[in-house]
């Protein structure tokens, strides 16, 4: 028998530290994968969040710059603007780059920064323990939000795909999920469209992957995949939300 | 009096809350207690413990480098924890998990399988934490019942009341075995 | 009053509700995140406002509007959050502004860890951000602690106007203790008249420190030099533990403060005179602990979680009367306080 | 004609896989790993198994090998 | 004779300090006769921001509170939340809002935060000597673009306005100009509804004002207003973008 | 060589370009913002890139960026940019990361004035930012002096793997002298083998100091301590000006520095044995400047801009030997040099 | 029917009013104020002026009085 | 020699650019020079002035708070210097503009029409400030001619080599009057 599917070279030896049935680790899987497969491994430079995967950086096979809380794309811009062969690209939380990190994802859109963001919303601080998001849900409880999200006090989420579709220098806005193996092939299309706009020198690329955080949900791996799926994935635009030719 | 004491083990194993109700019952007996969780990245998936000192006095460094009681719920705290005890303190094993053993003999172990007699007793391992808690109680005379028991009431009869009389009785049976 | 086992982080939380903090504005990291998710739970119920901000800088900008305008606010973090409210600090002390800050500290420079240190006592002392400021920095020690020295936080911020820090560490935010909460002061403290409340059936105010020349900037300087020389004999606090016949000092605060009264105590067992100075406001830093002492010891060691911060204070106030050491531990360590022993016992020759 | 490899010390036992596998083929099994989760296995069912390797796509911790 | 115009009382008696010709003069005018005409002067909370607005705070009759640079939404929306009695605006340039204050910005948006914030756009940091703004126009010289903005480096201007009308939480979102007498007046108008949608509780309200530099873009006042029509109003959207019911 | 009339803020920029830095990222604040304006004109000429940050928060983060790939990049601020630049730097330190900052200092606190000061002293050299950790810093006091200092700054960067603080003020940034730029270096310097460049034909590198364990912060933080003790040996750098038969000493840096010089003169024309020493590296503190002299001289004074923050260093090395006495102006005020020597006389009683 | 009373000490020269006036009433004056700015004067025609207000709406330093 | 010159006047009156001038010639001329200009927010449309040292020795403070000499342009600049300058020192005053007069009787004050000569001989009172520079010059004799002249070619034959000649005529014309 032939071996169809194995670990990718994109990926160190090291296990996974995440919880049990977190998706942060199909997101590594197939950013990986994608990094492989483009050939990416000796050119890319990541960039890693603080977040449950800032520990990502022992895991990708390729160089990795750890940024502060937020800072992760003016870090990225940074070694773009340093070394502009080398592929660039941040992996960040919703937090990280929704609230803290704000002004810098939207100010390198603008600027067309030419490198590739990739959004993990699981619509929580996951890290610190289960705190309010600027991508949690109206009415959700989280631990800063114990009796559920009031937008009338504490705001309305942000989707920040959309937002950044409005902004003219992003070239590539994708809002992807890894609930089912199909949506995990799609959101490894989404991340290679997205490394592949970066190559093509068209800008700023920005893919958005929902996904579960079943500790700080407090739910199991299988309900926190339908969770999302009947909340988060009917809350937030989903889809190629822009496609610079 | 001066316990300093170490309760470890895996995440859902309730050992923050031992320790907890031990502090809590502690306090209740005019005693100075301390509780310290572990806390950081290593949570993520990982083993948790507390510190709990119980003294008659002032405590001044409130952190367990040598414990004098220490409770290992699963392997891995066995392993972090079995060569800190102090000379001539307690290790208290759930070998319903544990199967570890160590070549120290200047602590003395106790066992108790205590995922079994959860198991037995309440048709859940959930309550393994309070049988051992009983079992140490019943050892090593820190605090007496109806201190737990007080603290039993005021900690989980606030949130969960339900829960109340099933704690109580797991402490007995950790006590009585 | 009965007491309650609570955490460090949570007695914070509590004691500033009580002391009539009614808005909280703040950004979660460990090991401070209780503070915020305990305000979000109960400052609803005494009519106040949790707003969670989009980072630290919006936090502490946030708690500059809302003493803008005269109310009791707080805001907490952990070392990289304070970092980043450096200049927003810098901000609510020139413009003299009542506010409490929370920094329970943990290890860097950088990401770091999240193990306990006190290695942020520079900037939190001597201003981490821009200009010559000096916020009152607290320093507690145990859970009642906390709660004593939060409550009295909001009445010396008001009292001074002037931005009051909480320093701690994860091991106090992180640790439970009894405590009982004491009645909120009734302190006679100055009317906020300079607030912006609305300019009704007053003259208008403009709360900000904009000096258009040299002359103004000059001016508003003298001024909160002078607040702080009238601050500086006024608020010190510290802690003698067994100083009266003391040969030799241990002056340590805060969690190393805790761990050094145990080593003193072990100390003594051996027979060594030792004594210990733990300083409760950092800044102003606590000279007068040292006044009589310095004719009577040998000398002196400072205790820190750090690679010696507070060491530099203590020798100004010594000024090489005798020789003040140094024994530290980093990066989210904690000394053992047998450690400490064999250390002084050591460094001043004493095996 | 398919086969899934479990590597057991990187399995946490969270039962993603045994969604998804469309052949009811996996099971969270009786053994603990070193790190005391519960990890899947194969049932022996080796024929109906047809390589699809939908439960390794959905494998957050990239314990699952799938042959043909 | 009647006097059909004089000065509002929503102004001090302090002259302004701009240059010759510059148009938030004209800003500060309609804002403070909005105030007046509102009887929100002995009500009203007003943050001013670092720039050459920094000194509003001397020019408007209401109580004034002074933010460092870019961070006076987040004064704005301690005040408010402090105070929800009173009506809280801010006044901000182009670079303090859309460059360093961006996350603030966007996240009072989407909170719904109940201020109304003014945005001064006048496409550079005129206070610093002309440099660069977020709102610089490609190909527009500046101190720190010196050969024109070149959008393949410095990126492409945001268009704030539109941006928060894509916002969930923002009420009311206009882009006016204050170029012609009927301008004036319609940006005026559009500061009444901001405030107006506050004393609703509505949400979050933002005006933005194209406004001239005649200093840092070298050129006469009149040259400017003719500049600013010409490129500014082609190039940022104008007119209502948001009006929530 | 000929000589250039050049305004300080532009000597930096053109002796940053010829030192090899590739990279500037920056936010405009007067008084420091020629220095962005003149990268963004010349930068382009040597295949270097200018990008203006939208804050100072981004601008030190996209230096971390750029120096986390190996290559040589500068930003520059002042005060209130810099205090938001604070965690930045934290981070910097602790990953070890060279990049020279520039902090041309104003007013402060808070908003403040646009005129000179050294108030920034504590947050430039004890870490404004969280944790323990010391950037170099060098002060200029001459328009050369920026030239040759920060040429100096970014080997000194790669040399020991650090951030560098060059620390000045706005007479300094904006001033005009001649100057000439001698031969960019050609230090033998250690191969940047540490850089993220993609991992071709090696191992891949990761650059941070994500600590998880307290015990990995340990040995991250004694490896930076002894980092800074092999440091202050090797860099201390200062000028001593008619030290050698002085019983007087004023210690200044930069502008009061420079200042204090002329003061040296003015007291010697009156026969008192006044000198400098004016302090290069303000991290590490120049302590063998002392070294001799202690024994000689009947006391010292801290000139500064600022209510006194050097005075401390100045004090820890004097350890109470002689009197160290202080004169200081504030808001952006200057001190004329006779305003320097009435104080110095009145408070060493030399009427 | 109406007319313009012009603040000297607040006026910059800047002109916005002149270019705003229909009836270009108004021009640049000839004497410096205090701060050396040279303001605006309005055309002895006071027949022509109708009040319209609109010089005064685009004065940036609310210089202007109008009367009608 | 050593001379502590302050340069004031309205924004567009080129104020800075004559102390450029000058201490750029100071340096061609192998002296020390230092040339500071005022900066901050007073600059939004009000005056300018800048503080040049021309000195044969190191110089230590920059700033000029008592200029030896100092060149008034417009009223305001007057106002403020004139009780500034040091005694026996130098006030040049644009009396084309400024009509002030002081009580001082212990300083030179020297006036010069400078924009009307500078409107009669070249038809724009832009040139008002060498023209003053010039008189400066020929009456306190501290740089002479040949270096004024290729501090004017260096400096302005970069950007604007078609105002070199002017410039230099400018200065003649005040060297004469
Ligand atoms: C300046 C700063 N503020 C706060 C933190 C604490 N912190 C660490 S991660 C995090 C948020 C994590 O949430 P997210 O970005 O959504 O990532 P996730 O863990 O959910 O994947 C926070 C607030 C920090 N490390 N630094
Ligand atoms: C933290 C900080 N960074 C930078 C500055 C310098 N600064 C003051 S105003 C300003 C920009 C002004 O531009 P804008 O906001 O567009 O207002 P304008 O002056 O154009 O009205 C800058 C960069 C500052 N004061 N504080
Ligand atoms: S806390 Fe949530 S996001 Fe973080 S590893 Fe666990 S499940 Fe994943
Ligand atoms: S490869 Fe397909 S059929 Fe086989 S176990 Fe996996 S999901 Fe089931
Ligand atoms: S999905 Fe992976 S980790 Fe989860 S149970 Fe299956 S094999 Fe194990
Ligand atoms: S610099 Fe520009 S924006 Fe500032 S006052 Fe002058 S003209 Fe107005
Ligand atoms: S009121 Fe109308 S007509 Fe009269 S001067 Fe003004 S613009 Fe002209
Ligand atoms: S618009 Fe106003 S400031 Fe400008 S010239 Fe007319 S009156 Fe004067
Ligand atoms: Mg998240
Ligand atoms: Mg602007």
């Amino acid at each position: 028998m032939k071996k169809v599917f194995g670990r990718t070279k994109g990926l160190t030896e090291r296990a996974f530290h995440y919880c049990p049935g977190c998706t942060h680790g199909i997101i590594h899987r197939i950013l990986a994968e994608a990094l492989e497969e483009l050939d990416l491994i000796e050119n890319a430079i990541g960039v890693a969040p603080v977040g449950c995967a800032g520990f990502c950086e022992v895991y990708f096979s390729c160089d990795m710059i750890g940024a502060a809380h937020g800072r992760a794309i003016a870090v990225g811009t940074g070694a773009k603007r340093a070394r502009p062969e080398n592929t660039v690209f941040t992996y960040q939380g919703d937090g990280d780059a929704g609230a803290i990190g704000l002004a810098e994802t939207i100010s390198a859109a603008a600027r067309g920064e030419n490198i590739t963001s990739i959004f993990v919303n699981n619509s929580i601080y996951g890290m610190t323990g289960g705190q309010m998001a600027p991508t949690t849900l109206p009415g959700q409880k989280t631990s800063t939000s114990p009796f559920g999200r009031d937008p009338e006090v504490a705001g309305h989420p942000i989707d920040l795909p959309l937002l950044l579709s409005h902004v003219e220098g992003s070239a590539y806005i994708a809002s992807v999920s890894v609930d089912t193996p199909k949506n995990v092939l799609a959101a490894k299309k989404a991340l290679k469209k997205g490394f592949q706009t970066q190559m093509e020198g068209k800008g700023f690329s920005f893919i958005s992957i929902l996904s579960t955080c079943p500790t700080n949900w407090g739910m199991s791996p299988a309900k926190a995949i339908k969770w999302l799926q009947d909340n988060m994935q009917t809350h937030f635009t989903m889809g190629e939300l822009k496609v610079k030719e | 009096m001066e316990e300093k004491m170490v309760f470890a083990g895996f995440g859902g194993q309730g050992v923050l809350f031992m320790g907890k109700l031990l502090a809590h019952a502690g306090m209740l007996a005019g005693k100075n207690v301390t509780w310290i969780p572990s806390y950081g990245p290593e949570m993520r998936g990982g083993t948790a413990n507390c510190s709990v000192i119980i003294s008659d006095n002032r405590i001044g460094s409130p952190t367990v480098d040598e414990p004098t009681i220490a409770v290992v719920m699963n392997g891995a705290s066995f392993d972090k924890f079995v060569d800190k005890v102090k000379p001539d303190g307690d290790l208290f094993v759930n070998s319903s998990i544990v199967d570890r053993t160590t070549d120290r003999n200047d602590i003395n172990i106790i066992k108790i399988n205590a995922n079994d007699l959860a198991y037995d007793n309440f048709q859940t391992s959930k309550l393994a934490n309070v049988i051992v808690l009983g079992h140490l109680l019943a050892k090593k005379n820190i605090l007496n019942k109806e201190i737990i028991f007080k603290a039993i009431d005021e900690m989980v009869g606030e949130k969960r009341p339900e829960m109340v009389e099933i704690n109580k009785r797991a402490i007995e049976l950790g006590m009585s075995v | 009053m009965t007491k309650m086992l609570m955490k460090g982080n949570e007695a914070i939380a509590e004691a500033a509700i009580r002391s009539g903090c009614k808005l909280f504005f703040g950004y979660p990291i460990t090991p401070s995140t209780e503070i915020p998710e305990y305000m979000s739970k109960k400052l609803k119920e005494v009519g106040g406002t949790f707003l969670q901000a989009e980072s630290e800088v919006a936090a502490i900008n946030m708690v500059y509007g809302a003493s803008a305008t005269g109310v009791r606010v707080m805001t907490a973090s952990s070392s990289p959050g304070y970092s980043l409210k450096q200049e927003g600090l810098s901000y609510l002390a020139a413009v003299e502004l009542p506010a409490v800050i929370v920094d329970i500290m943990r290890a860097g420079p950088g990401l770091g860890g999240l193990g306990p240190t006190q290695a942020d006592y520079f900037q939190i002392t001597k201003g981490g951000g821009h200009g010559d400021y000096h916020p009152i920095v607290l320093a507690p020690a145990t859970v009642q602690e906390m709660v004593d020295l939060t409550m009295e936080a909001f009445d010396l911020a008001d009292e001074y106007r002037t931005p009051v820090v909480i320093a701690a560490d994860g091991i106090l935010g992180q640790m439970m203790e009894p405590v009982e909460f004491p009645k909120g002061s009734s302190k006679d403290l100055p009317h906020k008249d300079w607030a912006a409340t609305g300019a009704k059936g007053r003259e208008k105010v403009n709360v900000s420190n904009y000096c258009l020349t040299n002359e103004i900037g000059e001016r508003n300087c003298l001024h909160l030099q002078k607040k702080h020389e009238y601050i500086k004999p006024r608020v010190q606090r510290w802690k003698s533990y067994k100083t009266e016949d003391a040969e030799f000092i241990i002056v340590a605060f805060g969690t190393s403060g805790r761990i050094s009264e145990t080593a003193v105590d072990l100390a003594r067992k051996e027979g060594i005179k030792l004594g210990l100075i733990r300083p409760i406001t950092l800044w102003p830093f606590p000279e007068k602990a040292f006044e009589g002492i310095l004719d009577q010891v040998k000398g002196f060691m400072s205790v820190e979680l750090s690679t010696g911060q507070m060491i530099e204070d203590v020798r100004l106030v010594v000024n090489g009367k005798v020789p003040v050491k140094f024994f530290g531990k980093q990066g989210g360590m904690t000394p053992a306080p047998e450690e400490i022993v064999t250390s002084f016992k050591a460094q001043f020759g004493l095996e | 004609m398919g086969k899934v490899v479990v590597q057991q010390e990187l399995c946490k036992g969270c039962g993603l896989c045994v969604e998804a596998c469309p052949k009811n083929l996996l099971v969270i099994g009786k053994d603990a790993n070193s790190k005391g989760y519960y990890a899947v296995v194969q049932k022996d069912e080796e024929e109906k198994c047809n390589g699809c390797s939908l439960c390794a796509i959905m494998c957050p911790d990239v314990a699952l090998e799938v042959y043909r």
